[in-house]
């Protein structure tokens, strides 16, 4: 946006009796939000580790050392120290990252695709169709994700597979509420009234109006899933009931850590931090892009 | 004149950051008088408002001095300001509905002015909310007593709204844009009344809109306001009659009225050209210079507002004789 | 009003119906042959046969549904086919357990976030404001296992005040079954703090930018009051629909909570079920915290339609 | 038919688009419970017509029904009774040719300019949609460079995008957007209503224009009285869902019959009347 886009929308902001006044363009509003700048150098760096999690690590995190249990952080060859088989923790966290992103990234991106999906359609069909849509929503909104999974796992067994899986499900109506809502903002607009006044039909309006329109909602949406299906997958596995070995998972790891030396220890204390790591990244991040992209909400996130 | 002064706005600036909305303006109120306050969007004429009230948005500030019964409103604390608020001086919105809470009866909501400022019992204060509703005509006021915002009419909301505002016989009632949001056949019935009711309670009116005609029939002095600044300012018989500022003129000529056609289509109506620039581009010195015809090197200098029963802040201003079209 | 009530009624019993399908149609057709499941990969075939009749699985799919249905109706949620106990009085051991872990959790968790919000609210754009908006982040970021076992780290082995783990039933002695309950609803409180409090700050903010708040304080509130009294009033009604959301993350951090201090609550029934393989309990009991969400949602609209005044006509 | 309708002298030529005998009904949510769904007539028995290159208003306070006359007339909304004919032929009743004639013959203006545009096109992308949508087979290039003059802009504005114009220059775009197919009826809901008072009689001016200039029908849909009179010869006014009251503005204003046609005219404030103290009268 240029400057004088800024100036259309200070005026206008101003008719309306004093409201904030955007004061800069995207790049002064990028670097001067620090909730992005942050995220950001967080959410790279979580990348990054899971990256490198692919061609390199100090040690093979499913390798027992019985020799070497329990080793403080900062041994020798064990930066962060072994758990109680004598494996690399170290090696486990940047493995657990790698899993993190695959199931929390992989499930969010499920969701917002089917979410937009059935969002745009609860959005333009018949009322009666979408009335069914969102009752249906309404429905799965009240199966706990948790329990849900905890069925999964009891009936097709747990694994990376039925944890992306469940997590989708438990994704998929939130992101169609937040689809519809945001693409009936669209669909009231004028320009939409206009496109169908000249004949556009209803598909070409939602793929060439509606969808570019709503495109800052869903990359802010996927962002906070992404950091909400590191939270839930977590806890899945740290049930027992996620990822298991050969796989690693920071929710595994609290857990067998837990089984194994109790809760007292580092071993606890690394995988936690991990995760806030992870989350608060995203979250961050998401926030920051909200502000950003969608100055509507500017007021409330800031 | 003897008459008291309620409200002195001197050196008004509101700004946020370093974009200036309103620019440096000054005016008076008597006990009484009846000022509009015209302009178009971005004017900076709700701000001006909001900025005597004290209740612009967080992120605003102002400097310069509020002048009203002997204090600075600019100065004091948010609880003696609420004292006043209300009470003294008041405030009726542009749209009802969203000015009235949505959760609670609008009788409820008009008899808390009114213990809020004065010692009466509840029943006391009911009994003066039901007399408020019959002067501003509402129908079955004991019922609507009881009735929420979404209940009631536009006209109906924005009378609650007006009963709210007098019901302290404040010295100075502020109404920005009162009617705008209402439909046209109810607007002059809402204009009607709280004209009746400003007149009974011998309070002044400073009436916001930009709506000539409104400022016509509701006031005697009127200053019209362009970029932040007072651009004219003057009996409204004088200003409106023979302006002397060329938006003042333009505003006048552009508006199609039923009087100043010929109601065959035939006539174009004079316009003034281009828009309202946004803020951050209003132009250095006289903010009217990149629409006017009459604009010189000279205008980028700022001009002082000049003249005696009426003023106008221009460089080359039209001369007090030439008629305006229609009026 | 009377609609109003009719209709929300309506879409929970469809809603009642709707979900005990899915939840059948799920564990019968993801599952496979549920005899099979149960006993496992190695079982012979005919001791699946002898299950299979025994549980009524061998009959048609409707028939199972409306068996079950009709059971859960009169408060009969099955057998577990290992102990043979009835599941319905496995569930009210559990109870005493789960309920007032997770109401005390709700309840701290509110007991928190409003004035914080509230007060975050207020404090936008500046330092405090900036802060407390971290650190409400920062606790959303906090898995609720993790922060259990931080408190028990802390509060249990470091200190020894509290217990970190294991139960003490009611019968036994009230005060230790307070104290084995006193982390985990700390824990579960706070994590839900940290994300309702972010609710209440986005509500409280968008109702103080409301016209009306202006009109208040036009006509003599003060700030504070305004916030008081305008403010957190009319917030709470969007807060109240985002308690009935929470109600379903509630049952889940319940579930793991439970876990982590080794309560033996309603949760840890399903997890143990589940891996013990106890399909028709663990259908039955999942229904019965489907139904829990529900029965909050339920409360949730009607409240909010006593709330405010608008819904009554509206919807 | 009321009388009044047929004072278009123009017995012979056929109304370029035309609303015979229209009703519209919309069912309301139940208010008790075992209670019948009520039904609201928003349009009984409207007619109304424009005859080719003719100017007309319609005017009527919020809840007339004139929003909903717009619907039908645009062919958003099919009546439930009546018939809304283009050129003599009913358009629910149309063949996809005919139909797409429709769609291309009548082009609407839209109240508000801001949210009348994509705001993620260029101006010039959303100029050419209706080209597009309708598959006119003209030089998209051309077609655009000549309606931008006829609506007074230059060929800059094509690359920008809607944010960075002022809301009268984003109206005369939505009126050039509405000329691109070369439509033969403009429909116009509101067109000055949310711009700046500076601003309206640029727009009404230009809509002046085009009819006189390109020989268009305009139907100008507005509550304020001033706006339609200046601009159109003829002008309907509606309430509660009729058309109460057609002839011309001068006729109508100076001598109103219907009592919704007085309140109109009632409710006008002119600055005149203001100044001679008698506007609240």
């Amino acid at each position: 946006m240029s400057s004088a886009a800024e100036g259309a929308m200070t005026s206008h902001e101003l008719a309306s009796g004093g409201g904030p006044v955007p004061t800069g363009g995207v790049g002064r509003r990028v670097l001067g939000n620090a909730s992005l700048v942050v995220g950001v150098v967080m959410t790279v760096a979580l990348v990054a580790v899971a990256a490198l999690s692919l061609v390199w690590t100090p040690a093979d995190p499913n390798l027992a050392a019985p020799a070497d249990r329990l080793l403080p952080a900062g041994s020798h060859g064990h930066l962060l120290g072994t758990d109680a088989l004598g494996r690399d923790i170290a090696s486990a966290l940047m493995v657990g990252a790698r899993t993190s992103i695959t199931v929390a990234a992989g499930a969010a991106l499920l969701g917002v695709v089917l979410g937009t999906i059935s969002g745009l359609t609860a959005a333009a069909a018949r009322p009666v169709v979408s009335e069914s849509i969102m009752r249906g929503v309404d429905i799965l909104l009240a199966m706990p994700g948790i329990v849900f999974a905890l069925v999964l796992a009891a009936t097709v067994g747990a694994g990376v597979g039925s944890t992306i899986f469940a997590l989708t499900v438990f994704f998929v109506p939130s992101f169609t509420r937040v689809v519809r809502a945001a693409a009936l903002r669209v669909l009231a607009e004028d320009y939409v009234t206009a496109a169908e006044l000249y004949g556009r039909r209803k598909v070409f309006i939602l793929a060439r109006h509606v969808l570019p329109n709503i495109f800052s909602v869903l990359i802010v949406q996927f962002t906070l899933y992404f950091a909400a299906g590191i939270l839930t997958e977590a806890g899945l596995s740290y049930l027992g009931v996620g990822v298991n070995r050969p796989a690693v998972s920071w929710g595994m790891l609290l857990k067998e850590a837990q089984d194994t030396v109790g809760v007292s220890g580092p071993l606890a204390i690394w995988p936690g931090l991990a995760i806030v790591f992870a989350v608060l990244g995203l979250n961050m991040l998401g926030d920051g892009l909200r502000d950003v992209l969608d100055p509507r909400l500017r007021k409330r996130s800031s | 004149m003897t008459t008291q002064t309620v409200l002195d706005v001197r050196g008004l600036v509101v700004r946020r950051d370093d974009l200036k909305a309103v620019r440096n303006v000054d005016f008076q109120i008597r006990a009484g008088q009846r000022v509009g306050l015209v302009g178009e969007s971005g004017a900076g004429k709700s701000l001006t408002a909001l900025a005597v009230m004290g209740l612009l948005q967080p992120g605003w500030t102002t400097e310069g001095q509020v002048l009203h019964d002997n204090v600075d409103l600019t100065t004091i604390s948010d609880r003696e300001f609420s004292n006043r608020r209300g009470r003294t001086v008041s405030m009726v919105f542009q749209d009802p509905l969203s000015a009235l809470n949505p959760t609670k009866r609008v009788g409820a909501q008009v008899s808390w002015v009114i213990r809020r400022h004065t010692k009466v019992t509840r029943d006391e204060a009911r009994a003066r909310v039901l007399d408020l509703f019959k002067q501003m005509h509402l129908p079955r006021p004991e019922q609507l007593l009881r009735a929420y915002p979404h209940e009631l009419s536009g006209g109906q909301r924005q009378r609650v709204m007006i009963a709210m505002a007098i019901a302290c016989y404040p010295q100075l009632i502020i109404a920005d844009e009162p009617t705008t949001a209402l439909d046209v056949t109810v607007q002059k019935q809402v204009l009607r009344l709280l004209d009746g009711a400003v007149k009974d309670r011998g309070s002044a009116l400073l009436m916001i809109t930009h709506d000539l005609p409104v400022i016509a029939a509701m006031c005697d002095y009127v200053m019209v306001m362009y970029g932040g600044r007072l651009v004219e300012q003057g009996p409204v018989g004088e200003v409106f009659r023979s302006p002397r500022h060329p938006y003042t003129k333009g505003l006048l000529e552009s508006q199609p009225t039923l009087d100043n056609i010929e109601l065959e289509g035939t006539t174009r109506l004079p316009s003034i050209r281009g828009s309202v620039p946004p803020l951050h581009a209003m132009p250095t010195g006289c903010p009217f210079r990149t629409r006017c015809d009459r604009a010189t090197a000279q205008c980028e200098i700022v001009p002082e507002l000049e003249g005696d029963t009426s003023q106008a802040a221009c460089w080359h201003p039209l001369d007090a004789h030439s008629p305006v079209v229609g009026a | 009003m009377l609609v109003f009530l009719a209709r929300r009624l309506a879409f929970f019993v469809m809603a009642l119906i709707t979900s005990s399908i899915l939840i059948f149609a799920l564990i019968r057709l993801a599952g496979g042959n549920v005899a099979s499941v149960m006993l496992g990969k190695a079982a012979k075939p005919e001791a699946i046969a002898a299950l299979s009749k025994e549980l009524g699985l061998d009959r048609p799919l409707p028939v199972q549904y409306f068996d079950w249905a009709w059971g859960m109706l009169r408060g009969d949620l099955g057998i577990s086919f290992r102990t043979r106990e009835p599941a319905t009085s496995l569930l009210l051991e559990r109870l005493p357990v789960s309920v007032p872990l997770a109401l005390a959790g709700m309840i701290l968790a509110l007991l928190i976030a409003v004035p914080v919000g509230t007060y975050a609210a207020t404090k936008v754009g500046t330092p405090i404001g900036a802060f407390v908006a971290f650190t409400s982040q920062v606790g959303i970021a906090i898995p609720v296992f993790w922060a259990g076992v931080l408190l028990s780290l802390f509060f249990g082995v470091r200190l020894g005040w509290l217990p970190t783990g294991g139960w003490v039933p009611w019968s036994a002695s009230p005060i230790d079954s307070i104290r084995s309950l006193a982390l985990p609803v700390i824990a579960l409180g706070l994590v839900m703090a940290a994300t309702l409090s972010r609710y209440t700050r986005t509500a409280v903010l968008d109702v103080m930018n409301e016209d009306y708040v202006r009109t208040a304080r036009a006509s003599g509130m003060t700030k504070r009051g305004a916030l008081l009294r305008v403010g957190v009033r009319n917030a709470s009604l969007p807060l109240v629909t985002v308690v009935g959301l929470l109600a379903a993350e509630l049952i889940g951090g319940t579930v793991i909570i439970e876990q982590v201090f080794s309560l033996p609550g309603l949760a840890r029934m399903v997890l143990d079920q589940v891996q013990a393989r106890e399909v028709i309990v663990v259908q039955s009991t999942v229904m019965i915290m489907v139904a829990f969400v529900l029965v909050v949602n339920l409360i949730v609209d009607i409240l909010y339609g006593v709330l405010d005044p608008r819904v009554r006509v509206s919807r | 038919m009321t009388a009044r309708t047929a004072d278009t002298a123009a017995t012979d030529a056929v109304p370029i688009i035309a609303a015979r005998g229209v009703c519209q009904e919309y069912k309301l949510a139940r208010k008790s419970l075992f209670g019948q769904r009520e039904r609201l007539a928003a349009l009984q028995d409207v007619d109304f017509h424009a005859m080719p290159g003719e100017a007309v208003g319609l005017v009527g306070e919020s809840g007339s029904g004139k929003s909903t006359l717009t619907r039908v007339l645009v062919g958003r909304e099919r009546p439930t009774a009546g018939v809304m004919e283009y050129e003599g032929r009913d358009v629910w009743s149309l063949d996809g040719a005919g139909r797409r004639q429709f769609r291309r013959s009548v082009q609407v203006v839209l109240q508000n300019p801001r949210s009348s545009l994509d705001p993620r096109m260029t101006v010039g992308v959303s100029l050419v949609q209706p080209l597009r949508a309708l598959h006119i087979d003209v030089d998209p290039k051309a077609r655009v460079r000549e309606v931008l003059e006829q609506v007074g802009l230059g060929v800059d504005v094509l690359s920008k995008y809607p944010h960075e114009f002022s809301g009268g220059q984003l109206q005369r775009i939505a009126i050039a957007r509405a000329l691109m197919p070369h439509p033969k009826v403009v429909i116009a809901d509101e067109p000055v209503s949310a711009l700046d008072v500076s601003i309206q009689a640029q727009v009404l001016n230009l809509l002046k224009d085009l009819v006189a200039e390109l020989g268009l029908t305009l139907v100008l849909i507005a509550h304020d009285l001033s706006v339609v009179a200046y601009t159109t010869s003829r002008v309907a006014v509606m309430s509660a869902g009729r058309i109460v009251e057609t002839g011309r503005p001068a006729d109508l204003f100076r001598h109103p019959t219907a009592e919704a046609t007085q309140a109109l005219v009632d409710s006008v404030l002119t600055v005149e009347k203001g100044l001679e103290g008698s506007a609240l009268l």
